[in-house]
């Protein structure tokens, strides 16, 4: 079936996937879930029915009604707002802690698992190190570092999942490193970059991607664990794990204070993983066979 | 020390009310009636004369309370909120170690309102003032610790320096010098006349231990205690457990002049380490411990009139001795500094009530003062005065007044605790209403505590301290100490004027005290917000419980049922 | 074999050295006063001073870390924390074992309910069964783990009140956290399992072992999954080895006198021994975690072993080269 | 057609198709042809015809998931193999029907020693001890020319040349009555093809097997087939013996294929020499499927399809040009 290979090509590899994704309907529901949530979290300002920062301690714990759908939590705050504007916060670590993370990682993991040898070595010690810093820790330092904000949470989660990727992306390519088609490239001079660029990393994007949109949802859940220590995101800000985080005191009297946020990283992680499932199969070249 | 200062509350060892449970006098609700249980702590009128018969007197004999027999029980067990750490004497004091400190040692002095000195000895007989600042105490000739080294003078001075050169203490540089006068008298003299520093010092700092004892000891006492304590370390896993059993040689033999505090009412007590808070209850619910200290209000109340109410639990509660405070910067380019319209139209602006209300859920009560209602000197006329009562439209004035910019947000900066967070969102939402825009910083304890001390980093602060004794003790972080600035970078010579007549041993005075108190008031250095209430809840093993001056349970003090 | 595993456990040397630099130079330049920590928010400038000098703290950063690592290198000595003089060396081995066992035990749940999810989930791919599966490993990482911690907290110990809510009693107290520490390694062993188990099983080697008359489920076992561990197991090894020094929020609901507990005692204390001996010493114990995993690929891959066996991989292949 | 139940394997109006999420893939668009006793059909067609998806049917390993038979009928001995269970297939899988990939590099398990790759075969379809097996495996491997002592090597250990002889043992090990070879030698090197073209010839005779030889390499059609059939877009277009193809190719396709056959000495290998691609398996044109590339199409071509017409005895072609 070589064939409709060739004619992949012809078509251009970015449109076969965003075909092929087209059909898949968990990802494209996950695609859709997903989208709202970025459309709330771009609208929030306007759309949300309570200022998110508004107290009324006349509201305080009030259990969901039609007026406050989600209800109030501890300082009378309508919870369904915070949850709509606190998907500003909560999306931006999850993408971006995984996008500057998977960046870096990438690059290391590439040159790492291609060139091996004392490349290999410096580098994966290196990662070593990194990775034998726990990331509460890293959080702490990158906060004192760069200073406090919701970036430090960012970079932090970033910089701590980043030997994953690095790891994940020289297994696989360390798998394919010696299979036919690479000796075929470097046969016909093709640069190391090149290779690394057209052939190894096609091939092992598909792990890679696994564990890119598993650590999304992990970003968001590491942040609330962050919040759990006390380093999360500041408030006001209604970042979905510093709400739960910070309702958990009252997890057996107003169980709707803590339900609400958490449904929201739920959905959030599960679209996430839908849709990076279909990603994975639509990115795979070889699944149709 | 003076007579007029016998009066006073060091430790609000009893100030403590049943609020529900089968041996309580009825269910209260928790909130409404917050105020005025509080102030009653607070006035020195400890509650434990009414609602807690026999403590004061308790000699260790059966008592009956209700039809059941009140006295010792085999073994109880507490938790502890954080990492205990270590056990020893002299190391840096946590949390978690003052929970354990006062059951592991003993002090020289216990400070009991009830008595005619106010200081009443555990290890100390007497003591005499000789000035402000030199005191002669006077020990018991057989005190022995658990491992029969025998206390003498010597002891005691060399605890006291070793303290002091230890200097790990933020009171060490209290003590000028202890020396041994005779076999059983050492002088001790402080660098401060400050009223409530002696206390201070002799009950709560300075734990007294043998010199052979600690010298020989392996481990610098980090696990293995030996003290004159009722009770000796049985088993300790660090980070987890310590199980301490009553010591059955105590050295003080007769019983009348045994304190409270140092009871063993428990054959063992076991601490439990629980660090989530919301697990505190659960354990006492799952019968892991049989006292929860410093639960949530919120928590309390489901035990008061909640689902777990009339289960056998009972709910005590009493004022912390620590309150919350905001603070302005002073520096130079804050713009505080010389704007005290600004200043008040800020405190008008805050509703403390509201504070209570939605920080603390009502279990707290707005301060009129910048004092804890529980200090002895606290006048209760504040009560009646304005405290910039919350007015918008008197806040909307003095912003006027101040000419303030606000189009430059200003920074809130507090600890990473839930309270204090809460509190500075309060505090934002309030401050919008007068167009102030603000941002909350909020930084870990040790960057907190850090960033306190750079002026630039902060406009203003919600912080916590401690104001059990006077309140003419919190003067001490409003004025500069030699080189130590301000807590505030305040300087105002006035203030630390009328701070050191007030605080002073000799002119410590109800009008000296209004003085200073008026002139805090009406400068807004630094704003009152509120005093919370602790709350503690036991199974019903327990009849009485026994809270030291720390806000923490003594668990050999408190008071048993016997079981059958 | 063995000149691997030495020159692997040489290279440690560097690595730790780096970690020890790295992580001193950091806490040294991290806002924040252990001082300050040791004699509360207002103590006067001079008793501060005077502790810092006296802390040693006060000398030049090259001085403090050049005596540092002396201390480290040349007596494995850890030092001892500023607020409580124990020896923090001392204390690591005495709470290390918690940490341990509760990272292992989870490691090992995640593996076995992980993998067989995800090659449930594989092989039946797009099926009922793969929904299935794949669903239970995403309720798992979809929760936070403190709140599956709380939430098992409620159920088993308050309302069937058959496990102890939290402490270190008996082996039945490490039951709801090592659950609960493993929730979210199920989940990502499962998609591991699953998406490696997915490209292996559609490989050339597995059709074949089918034309050999090789049951489904023999393919699957015998030749599928071998390969399809391969990456699971650095996904296990990192997760295992990461989560020795990530177990804090677990230990921290459970009250577990772990590792992370001790060193989150001492980041809020500003504890800079506690910090860096922690650290250090999770560095040595996850670069060896790293060598066993790196064995265990060899163990499972003879690809890798021969690599490790005879040195540089180029030569091989030149070798191989020729004999065609 | 006749009665197919005396042949040895016949397949019947055989079609397969894959689908994909929302497209089908028509792979096998009914073809049928026989292959009788010790005899050698090739399957000769452009890449992607469908020649290894008829094989894979033969044997019933298709993959599962999207590929499925939708009509036709696979009579080994007058027995549908399709009709029989998963059970029933396993006997007769590399027991009775071997196959041989064309990739030697991706058909052995990597994490397997090779001589256990051929034992387990061996042990799969007869009652024999782990130690016969291996010998028997040990036979097989010295039968292809590999040393015994390198029973214990894993795959990646091996050339590619030698990677095929053990698939080749493998397929071999229980003596099967028919070897499906998929372009056995298409993935090798030029002077590596003819060894082992020449050993599967031996291989063949000695143990007298029926062999379905699939290529695309005419080189090696000549040298080893009895009966040709030619697929195109997965049809039979054109189906004799050797000599009937060679020196009477009728069809147009084919005598696009062979009219260009190069010189034996030269690389016969991968040309394409009819002008333009084949069709789109998922939208195969009406009528001819040969119909776009054809130099002699008439418009007829294109009404209806094309039913195999025999113009010489043994010799059918599915051609209007020639039908008649």
């Amino acid at each position: 079936m070589k064939r409709r290979t060739d004619r992949k090509r012809e078509l251009g590899p970015g449109m076969q996937v965003f075909g092929r994704l087209a059909k898949n309907k968990a990802a494209m529901a996950g695609l859709l879930v997903l989208s709202v949530m970025i459309v709330i979290a771009l609208l929030s300002p306007w759309i949300i029915p309570y200022p998110y920062e508004a107290l009324d301690f006349s509201n305080a714990f009030a259990p969901p009604s039609p007026k406050h759908w989600f209800g109030c939590d501890d300082l009378g705050r309508d919870i369904l707002s915070r949850v709509m504007y606190g998907a500003r916060y909560s999306l931006a670590i999850g993408l971006l802690a995984v996008l500057v993370g998977a960046a870096i990682g990438t690059v290391i993991g590439s040159v790492t698992g291609y060139f091996g040898g004392v490349i290999d070595n410096v580098l994966m010690r290196f990662l070593d190190i990194l990775s034998a810093i726990p990331s509460i820790l890293m959080a702490i330092v990158i906060s004192a570092v760069f200073g406090a904000g919701f970036s430090k949470c960012i970079l932090a989660i970033a910089i701590s999942t980043m030997p994953q990727y690095a790891r994940v992306l020289r297994g696989s390519i360390m798998s394919v490193r010696d299979m036919e088609y690479l000796e075929a490239a470097s046969s016909i001079n093709c640069s190391n970059m090149r290779i690394i660029a057209r052939h190894i990393l096609p091939n092992s994007f598909s792990a890679m991607l696994v564990t890119a949109t598993m650590n999304v949802g992990t970003a968001i859940l590491m942040a609330a664990s962050l919040s759990y220590i006390g380093l999360g995101v500041q408030p006001p800000a209604p970042e979905w794990g510093a709400m739960l985080s910070g309702a958990r005191g009252y997890i057996r009297d107003y169980p709707h204070m803590v339900l609400f946020p958490g449904i929201a990283i739920m959905v959030t992680v599960l679209c996430l993983n839908m849709f990076g499932d279909g990603l994975r199969d639509a990115l795979d070249p070889k699944l149709k066979r | 020390m003076k007579k007029k200062l016998t009066a006073v509350t060091l430790a609000m060892a009893v100030s403590v009310m049943l609020l529900a449970g089968c041996g309580g006098a009825g269910r209260t609700d928790a909130g409404g009636t917050e105020a005025e249980r509080t102030t009653a702590a607070g006035t020195g009128t400890p509650a434990a004369e009414t609602s807690q018969p026999g403590v004061q007197d308790a000699k260790g004999e059966a008592e009956i309370d209700e039809g059941r027999t009140v006295g010792t029980i085999d073994e109880i067990t507490i938790n502890v909120s954080s990492d205990i750490a270590d056990l020893a004497p002299f190391s840096v004091t946590t949390n978690g170690r003052q929970s354990v400190l006062p059951t592991l040692y003993e002090y020289l002095a216990y400070y009991d309102p009830n008595t005619e000195s106010g200081i009443r000895g555990i290890l100390m007989k007497d003591f005499e003032a000789l000035d402000g600042f030199t005191f002669r105490i006077e020990i018991y000739d057989s005190i022995y610790d658990s491992a029969g080294n025998h206390i003498t003078a010597e002891d005691v001075a060399w605890c006291f320096n070793t303290y002091h050169e230890l200097g790990i203490s933020g009171l060490a540089w209290l003590v000028d010098y202890c020396k041994p006068i005779d076999d059983y008298t050492v002088e001790l003299k402080l660098m401060s006349d400050a009223a409530g520093q002696f206390e201070n010092v002799i009950c709560g700092q300075v734990p007294i231990v043998s010199k052979t004892a600690y010298e020989n000891s392996p481990d610098g006492m980090t696990e293995k205690v030996v003290s004159t304590s009722p009770y000796i370390v049985d088993r300790y896993v660090s980070g987890s457990q310590l199980v301490v059993k009553k010591n059955p040689d105590y050295w003080q033999k007769d019983d009348s002049l045994i304190l409270d505090v140092s009871r063993a009412n428990a054959e063992t007590i076991t601490f439990n380490i629980i660090t989530e808070s919301s697990q505190t209850a659960i354990n006492l619910e799952t019968g892991a411990i049989d006292i929860a200290q410093k639960i949530s209000s919120t928590e309390a109340s489901r035990f008061i009139d909640g689902e777990d109410a009339d289960q056998g639990y009972h709910v005590f509660g009493t004022g912390d001795s620590n309150i919350y405070l905001l603070f302005f910067n002073m520096s130079e380019d804050s713009v505080f500094h010389d704007n005290q319209a600004l200043r008040q139209a800020i405190c008008y602006a805050i509703d403390t009530d509201g504070i209570v209300q939605g920080a603390a859920k009502g279990s707290a009560k707005a301060l009129k003062a910048v004092g804890n209602p529980i200090c002895v000197d606290y006048n209760p006329e504040w009560e009646q005065q304005d405290y910039y009562d919350y007015d918008v439209d008197k806040a909307q004035e003095r912003m006027k007044e101040s000419g303030y910019d606000v189009s430059k947000p200003l920074r809130i900066m507090c600890a990473s605790t839930e309270m204090s967070q809460s509190i500075s969102q309060i505090i934002q939402a309030y401050l919008m209403q007068i167009g102030i825009q603000t941002e909350i910083e909020v930084y870990d304890s040790a960057l907190f505590s850090t960033y306190i001390a750079d002026p630039t980093a902060w406009d203003m602060f919600v912080d916590t301290r401690m104001n059990n004794d006077y309140v003419t003790t919190l003067s001490s972080i409003l004025a500069r100490k030699g080189d130590t600035p301000a807590v505030n970078f305040c300087e105002d010579a006035t203030l630390e004027q009328l701070a050191a007549e007030a605080s002073g041993a000799t002119g410590h005075s109800a009008e000296t005290v209004e003085a200073y108190m008026q002139y805090t008031k009406e400068q807004a250095y630094v704003y009152g917000l509120m005093s919370i209430t602790n709350y503690y809840v036991t199974n019903d093993k327990v009849a009485d419980i026994f809270v030291n001056f720390k806000g923490l349970v003594v668990p050999g003090a408190c008071r048993y049922y016997t079981q059958q | 074999m063995i000149r691997y595993i030495i020159k692997r456990l040489l290279w440690m040397i560097p690595v730790i050295l780096g970690v020890s630099v790295l992580i001193f130079t950091i806490l040294h330049f991290t806002p924040g006063d252990p001082v300050i920590m040791i004699l509360g928010r207002d103590s006067t400038v001079e008793a501060q001073a005077q502790l810092r000098a006296s802390m040693g703290l006060d000398r030049p950063f090259p001085v403090q870390l050049l005596s540092y690592l002396k201390d480290v290198f040349l007596h494995f000595d850890l030092g001892v924390s500023y607020n409580t003089g124990k020896s923090v060396s001392e204390e690591i081995l005495f709470r290390f074992p918690y940490t341990f066992m509760l990272a292992f035990s989870s490691m090992l749940i995640s593996v076995l309910i992980g993998i067989p999810l995800g090659v449930i989930a594989a092989v039946n791919q797009n099926k009922l069964w793969d929904r299935i599966s794949m669903f239970i490993a995403l309720l798992g990482v979809s929760m936070p783990q403190f709140w599956v911690g709380l939430l098992l907290v409620l159920l088993f110990a308050l309302r069937l009140g058959i496990l102890p809510p939290s402490g270190i009693g008996g082996p039945q107290y490490f039951i709801l956290p090592i659950i609960a520490n493993a929730f979210g390694g199920i989940a990502s062993m499962a998609r591991q399992g699953r998406s490696s188990m997915l490209e292996v099983i559609r490989s050339d080697y597995v059709t074949t072992a089918r034309a050999k008359g090789v049951s489904k489920t023999g393919t699957i076992f015998r030749h599928a999954l071998p390969n399809a561990l391969i990456p699971v197991i650095t996904v296990a090894g990192t997760s295992f080895g990461r989560s020795l020094g990530g177990t804090i929020v677990i230990e921290s609901v459970f009250s577990i006198p772990g590792i992370g507990a001790y060193m989150i005692s001492g980041i809020n204390n500003r504890d800079y021994p506690i910090v860096q001996g922690c650290v250090v010493f999770l560095a040595v114990t996850f670069s060896i975690i790293m060598l066993l995993v790196d064995l265990m690929y060899a163990f499972v891959d003879p690809r890798i072993k021969a690599q490790y066996v005879s040195g540089s991989r180029k030569r091989r292949v030149k070798n191989e080269k020729k004999d065609r | 057609m006749t009665d197919n139940s005396q042949h040895f394997l016949s397949v019947e109006d055989l079609y397969v198709e894959y689908e994909t999420e929302n497209t089908v893939v028509h792979a096998v668009n009914g073809v049928s042809f026989t292959l009788e006793k010790g005899h050698t059909l090739g399957l000769v067609g452009e890449t992607g015809a469908g020649k290894t998806s008829i094989a894979k049917a033969i044997l019933g390993i298709l993959p599962d998931l999207q590929a499925r038979v939708s009509c036709g009928r696979i009579l080994l001995e007058g027995r549908d193999l399709l009709k029989l269970s998963e059970k029933e297939m396993l006997k007769i899988r590399g027991d009775r029907i071997s196959m041989i990939f064309q990739d030697p590099m991706t058909a052995l398990n990597p994490v397997m020693q090779v001589g256990s790759q051929i034992a387990e075969a061996v042990r799969l379809h007869n009652p024999v001890s782990r130690r016969e097996a291996k010998k028997k495996a040990v036979e097989m491997l010295e039968m292809v020319g590999i040393p015994a002592d390198r029973y214990h090597e894993y795959p990646h250990q091996f050339s590619g040349g030698m990677k095929q002889r053990v698939v080749i043992a493998i397929a071999l090990a229980c003596n099967p009555q028919i070897l499906l070879a998929d372009e056995p030698t298409t993935a090798l090197d030029v002077t590596i093809q003819a060894q082992v073209l020449e050993m599967i010839v031996e291989l063949k005779k000695s143990y007298s097997m029926s062999m379905l030889m699939i290529t695309h390499d005419l080189g090696v059609v000549a040298e080893v087939c009895d009966e040709v059939a030619v697929v195109y877009a997965g049809e039979i277009v054109e189906y004799g013996s050797r000599e009937d193809l060679f020196d009477h190719p009728s069809h147009p396709y084919t005598k696009g294929l062979f009219g260009a056959l190069p010189d034996v000495d030269r690389d016969s290998g991968r040309l394409n020499p009819v002008p333009g691609l084949p069709p789109d398996p998922t939208n195969l044109p009406e009528g001819c499927h040969f119909y776009p590339r054809c130099s002699r199409r008439t418009d007829r071509c294109r009404e209806s399809k094309i039913e195999m017409a025999e113009i010489a005895p043994g010799h059918l072609c599915r051609c209007f040009a020639e039908g008649k």
